[in-house]
């Protein structure tokens, strides 16, 4: 009995060390700074004034008075719900260019080589395409036939969110794909071989061996799909500023915006912490929705 | 494995990447022209095209001291992933108390945007006496979310019959992970690369917020030299990108080639 | 297994990267002395002799005048020592002048540099 | 099978080594003053300059510099702020600096410019009132620019125009006439308030007088925000005016297919460098009718942490008169705050670079008539209320009458809160 309990209190100690840098990284960085702005939105504060208890003023401010928070919730969400389109895109890609096919590794290159270029430069590029005058888009719709005058994509209350989805799939849809990919490559190919001895087609392979065991990583797409709705801030910030009214705003453009151009940090704060409490809900979700733990698949054999 | 025909393949990956290399090909070319973008009609040949504007991006910034920085950085950074996210993604893959107290702490902390942990972020930096340093730019990433949970799946996928065998053999868990899991675990090593190095080298407003040293800066930072309001630097601010994007393609390049089917099976033998 | 350590494609292609920066720097070295000579002819294609060739950078839109030469009898001119990568040439004598300055554009900063088209003194005034 | 055991001992060993180099870089602490600027990386020369200006005086004090571009320049201002080590001087845009000095960020110069008489008299007193909040001076003016009318002549030929509107309804309809296919007659930038001399020049007021309420809403503002949403539907006016930020609308002047730009002076050297098309013939400078225009000048603000203030409003004088003031504006292509170094530029410019004279001559003009600088305490707070609403009725989301109500509403509430 004693030698199972030291066992397992040192299998703990064990665990305990596994987890430790990667911890430590993130009390650091992420739960003290989550703390900071928890206490900070409680509070009137800005950098020069020492701080005064405010109570729940900013979270009435927020609920009650602020309809920009609530537009910029929606679009949040809205963004949010669009992760599963570059998913599937991302997993139909994954699929190709894991087959045995000839330049794959050139074709998952360039699929990939959206995620890395620096987002300023390709921001400024979009919104030429999309450009209602002299855009490349409007350019080709026109020469085709389809329309006498340019659409004002980014001008247009209703298209603009949906164009800076579009270049924001169009971004990270390579990173999905490497995601998906590692997750591809961790089936081994005897149970497709087996699969194939038993006689199953190849959407039957796909349904009962590819997608169970790719969910864990179908789960982190997910979690990066619902992140990468409110950490895609580059490239709103650089094609539409949030703009035209607070039509593009996501709740990060808007939490930045208020704390560093209009110094209202404490405001800001509390808008984190209704961002995160809403998200890790939403987070939560995703992983009871995928089995729990992550998404753990075992392997059975 | 089975015979299929080829082209159909071919044929839907170029129609795709066709589509994702448009806006990529204006930057290349703007990168090659300088011409202005809002040219009507568009052209998509470039015009005498030549290589001066990259000449100019490297005299403009000192653009040798600041990639060497990024390097460092990027360096620490991938080390420190595969390092850190492999010990913590096996801990996950093990049963222990706590262990969805875990998940959902780790859940919780990619819910924090960067951007909001700035101020907090620099004096906890402050404290630890890492402003101005490539520690300092690396700490934060060291250790990545998506990365541990990439680990965590791969580990997952590693059949428990290999683990209990070694176990019988007396194998400690370290010895496990670096002789059977790890090996097993090329292409998520091989993500692991692929994102900690872009994450880090792309990494723009947290050397910006650090670092006040000319000579600390990092690829990124020299960003701002190429976006003057006075002067016209389109091109040199194309070519800059393109300079800065090459060496992600480099590593991708050579990292993806571990994403081959079947080597689970091929290492389980041995 | 040092073998593996040492000798992977990382390695490889970060050594290969090293070698040709190393080697071009070394082209470098024995071709910057900022040599950059041409030559000036008039309309007709004669060349003139003792006209004034004046280097210059642009510093935001302004030009500063770098160095200025005087072309020999049968209009050839030679700039040594000078330390830019992008710069203009500009050619007069008396009132003639070329007819607008000519951009220069070199890989490293001093690269020595022979012009093959001439400068065309008085061309459009 | 020891494989990955060495693998991995070097790899930690080598990676233990570099932590220690990138820990034992130390700092240290000596007697220093900062210098923020504000995106003007290229101004080293001049910079050195006045540093060693500086160092004549106060040998014993050194100069950090560091400069940072718009979009992050108040992360980090602010960042440095809460850490307690804001760089001391400041380079600011626009309106930024009330947010600061309204909650006691920044020191009150009005001792030292009383002082120093021979410094003060140089400079405009008109553009250094800009800097004046609640009576108190704060900064002085580094470079000068505002909003000025630039007209493309080929297209105004094309269309058979003669010269620039004379009248804001002739702006409109010069616009209505150059509009057509990928062509557009009017454009304006619109960061901090650059779009207002539109209104100011219709008899609109942001503020009343005391700048406790909004004045906006009245029946001509409603009836100037219609003109200008008809003129942007039909084409006459670029949508980009309202949506973009610089370089999209300075790129798309340089292009050709626009016929006016509303933008600040240095727009003109950016599409100059951009486009060979551009000289004097070719593109006319001029004023907007009634003259109206806003500054978008930049100032030098000392921080309240200053540690050597004397030695500081020393730096700034040097930056801003006589020759430290002459070399910023050779450097940078713009005029100062210093009347007798704008003399010197001139002469400087038109040797130099004639085109753009006629471009800064604007600038020393009709300063009588700025608008958009309002020192209320929360003007970017009034400006996030107000545009997006503004927005809303220029792109026909919403009518002018209701966006301005709102906008009304909005803003009165930023007035009242706390």
């Amino acid at each position: 009995m004693s030698i199972i309990k030291r066992k397992r209190t040192r299998e703990l100690l064990l665990i305990g060390f596994f987890l430790a840098p990667s911890l430590i990284i993130f009390i650091l960085y992420r739960i003290i700074p989550l703390i900071w702005n928890g206490i900070l939105s409680f509070e009137f504060w800005s950098p020069y004034k020492p701080a005064e208890f405010a109570g729940l003023y900013h979270y009435q401010e927020m609920l009650f008075y602020d309809d920009v928070f609530w537009e910029v919730l929606l679009n949040t969400v809205i963004f949010m719900l669009s992760s599963p389109l570059g998913i599937l895109l991302a997993l139909g890609i994954a699929l190709l260019v894991n087959a045995p096919i000839r330049g794959r590794n050139l074709y998952r290159t360039i699929v990939f080589m959206s995620y890395p270029v620096m987002t300023v430069a390709v921001g400024i590029i979009w919104q030429w395409l999309y450009n209602e005058k002299v855009g490349l888009i409007n350019y080709i719709l026109m020469s085709l036939g389809f329309i006498d005058q340019g659409i004002p994509f980014l001008e247009s209350f209703n298209l603009a969110l949906p164009c800076v989805i579009v270049a924001s799939i169009w971004q990270v849809v390579g990173f999905y794909m490497i995601v998906l990919l590692t997750g591809l490559q961790n089936i081994p190919p005897s149970l497709y071989e087996s699969a194939a001895i038993d006689g199953a087609n190849s959407w039957q392979r796909f349904k009962r061996i590819t997608l169970p065991l790719i969910r864990p990583s179908i789960f982190i797409c997910i979690v990066i799909g619902i992140i990468n709705s409110f950490t895609n801030f580059d490239l709103v910030f650089v094609m539409t500023q949030g703009g035209p009214g607070h039509a593009t705003d996501l709740l990060i453009t808007y939490i930045y915006d208020e704390a560093f151009k209009l110094s209202k940090f404490d405001y800001a704060a509390a808008l984190t912490v209704v961002n995160f409490v809403f998200f890790l809900g939403l987070a939560l979700l995703a992983n009871k929705l995928s089995g729990g733990e992550a998404g753990a698949v075992e392997t059975g054999d | 494995m089975h015979r299929y025909p080829h082209w159909p393949f071919h044929v839907t990956l170029s129609t795709i990447c066709a589509l994702m290399l448009v806006p990529f090909i204006w930057v290349l070319k703007t990168s090659l022209t300088g011409e202005n973008i809002f040219t009507y009609p568009p052209s998509v040949l470039p015009q005498d095209p030549h290589l001066f504007y990259y000449v100019d991006v490297w005299y403009t910034i000192p653009f040798f001291r600041y990639l060497v920085n990024s390097f460092l950085v990027s360096l620490i950074v991938v080390v420190a992933n595969i390092v850190f996210n492999a010990m913590a993604g096996y801990a996950l893959t093990r049963e222990f108390i706590g262990k969805k107290a875990i998940i959902i702490l780790f859940l919780s902390c990619m819910m924090i945007p960067f951007q909001v942990t700035i101020i907090p972020a620099y004096l906890i930096t402050k404290e630890l006496g890492l402003l101005n340093t490539h520690l300092g730019m690396a700490l934060p990433v060291m250790s990545t979310i998506v990365c541990i949970f990439v680990f965590k799946a791969s580990f997952d996928a590693v059949p428990r019959s290999l683990i209990d065998a070694a176990r019988i053999d007396g194998l400690p868990d370290w010895k496990i992970i670096f002789k059977v899991m790890v090996p097993l675990s090329q292409s998520a090593i091989a993500t692991n690369i692929i994102l900690a190095f872009i994450w880090s080298w792309n990494n723009f407003l947290w050397p910006l917020v650090i670092i006040r040293d000319q000579h600390m800066q990092t690829l990124p930072l020299g960003l701002s030299r190429f976006l003057t309001v006075v002067e016209d630097t389109t091109g040199a601010l194309y070519a800059f990108c393109i300079m800065v994007l090459i060496p992600g393609l480099v590593i991708f390049l050579l990292a993806q080639r571990q994403f081959i089917a079947g080597l689970t099976t091929g290492a389980a033998k041995g | 297994m040092l073998k593996s350590i040492f000798i992977n494609r990382y390695t490889m292609t970060f050594t290969v990267t090293i070698v040709v920066a190393l080697l071009w720097n070394l082209f470098i070295l024995f071709n910057d002395s900022g040599i950059l000579s041409g030559r000036v002819v008039d309309r007709n294609n004669q060349p003139v002799a003792d006209a004034r060739v004046v280097l210059s950078e642009k510093t935001l839109l302004v030009t500063a005048p770098r160095d200025e030469v005087k072309t020999d009898q049968n209009g050839y001119f030679r700039f040594e020592g000078h330390r830019l990568y992008h710069l203009y040439l500009e050619a007069m004598k008396g009132d003639a002048r070329s007819s607008s300055s000519r951009e220069v554009r070199l890989y490293f900063k001093g690269q020595n540099k022979k012009l093959k088209e001439p400068l065309v003194l008085g061309s459009d005034r | 099978m020891k494989r990955y055991e060495k693998r991995l001992g070097l790899v930690l060993a080598f990676f233990s080594i570099l932590l220690f180099m990138t820990a034992s870089q130390g700092m240290t602490e000596d007697k220093k003053l900062t210098v923020l600027t504000w995106n003007i990386p290229y101004f080293e020369e001049g910079f050195n300059q006045w540093v060693t200006a500086f160092n004549e005086i106060h040998p014993d004090i050194t100069i950090e510099r560091l400069d940072k571009k718009g979009s992050e320049w108040s992360t980090f201002y602010q960042t440095q702020v809460v850490a307690g080590t804001a760089p001391d001087i400041i380079d600011v845009q626009g309106g930024l600096w009330l947010e600061y000095a309204s909650k006691g960020g920044l020191l009150d110069i009005t001792d030292y410019l009383k002082r120093d008489t021979d410094y003060t008299e140089r400079i405009y007193p008109e553009i250094l009132g800009s800097w004046v909040f609640e009576g108190k001076n704060y900064g002085v003016p580094l470079y000068i620019s505002k909003t000025l009318l630039f007209y493309n002549k080929l297209m105004f030929k094309e269309a058979g125009l003669s010269g620039p509107p004379a009248s804001f309804d002739e702006l409109l309809s010069f616009a209505q006439k150059m509009a057509q296919g990928e062509k557009t007659g009017f454009m304006t930038l619109n960061f901090d308030w650059l779009y207002w001399p539109l209104f100011a020049a219709n008899g609109i007021e942001l503020l009343t007088p005391d700048l406790k309420k909004a004045a906006f809403n009245t029946p001509e503002a409603v009836a100037l925000v219609e003109k200008l949403a008809e003129a942007t539907a039909s084409g006459a006016i670029n949508k980009i005016s309202w949506t973009g930020r610089w370089v999209e609308p300075n790129g798309a002047f340089a292009s050709g297919t626009v016929g006016m730009l509303h933008a600040h002076a240095p727009a003109f050297l950016w599409f100059k460098s951009k486009a060979d098309w551009v000289n004097e013939e070719t593109v006319g400078a001029t004023h907007l009718p009634g003259g109206w225009s806003t500054p978008n000048s930049h100032a030098l603000l000392i921080s309240k942490s200053v540690k050597y203030p004397d030695a500081a409003w020393d730096f700034v004088k040097i930056a801003t008169s006589g020759a430290g003031a002459e070399a910023l504006g050779k450097g940078t292509n713009n005029l100062t705050g210093d009347k007798i170094v704008n003399e010197q530029l001139f002469s400087y410019f038109e040797k130099e670079l004639p085109a753009v004279v006629p471009v800064l001559k604007t600038q020393l003009e009709y300063l009588d008539k700025l608008c958009g600088n309002w020192p209320a305490a929360k003007d970017a707070e009034i400006k996030e209320a107000f545009y997006p609403e503004l927005q809303n009725a220029l792109l026909g989301q919403k009518s002018a009458q209701d966006a301005l109500a709102d906008a009304e509403k909005k803003v009165n509430r930023v007035l009242q809160k706390r």
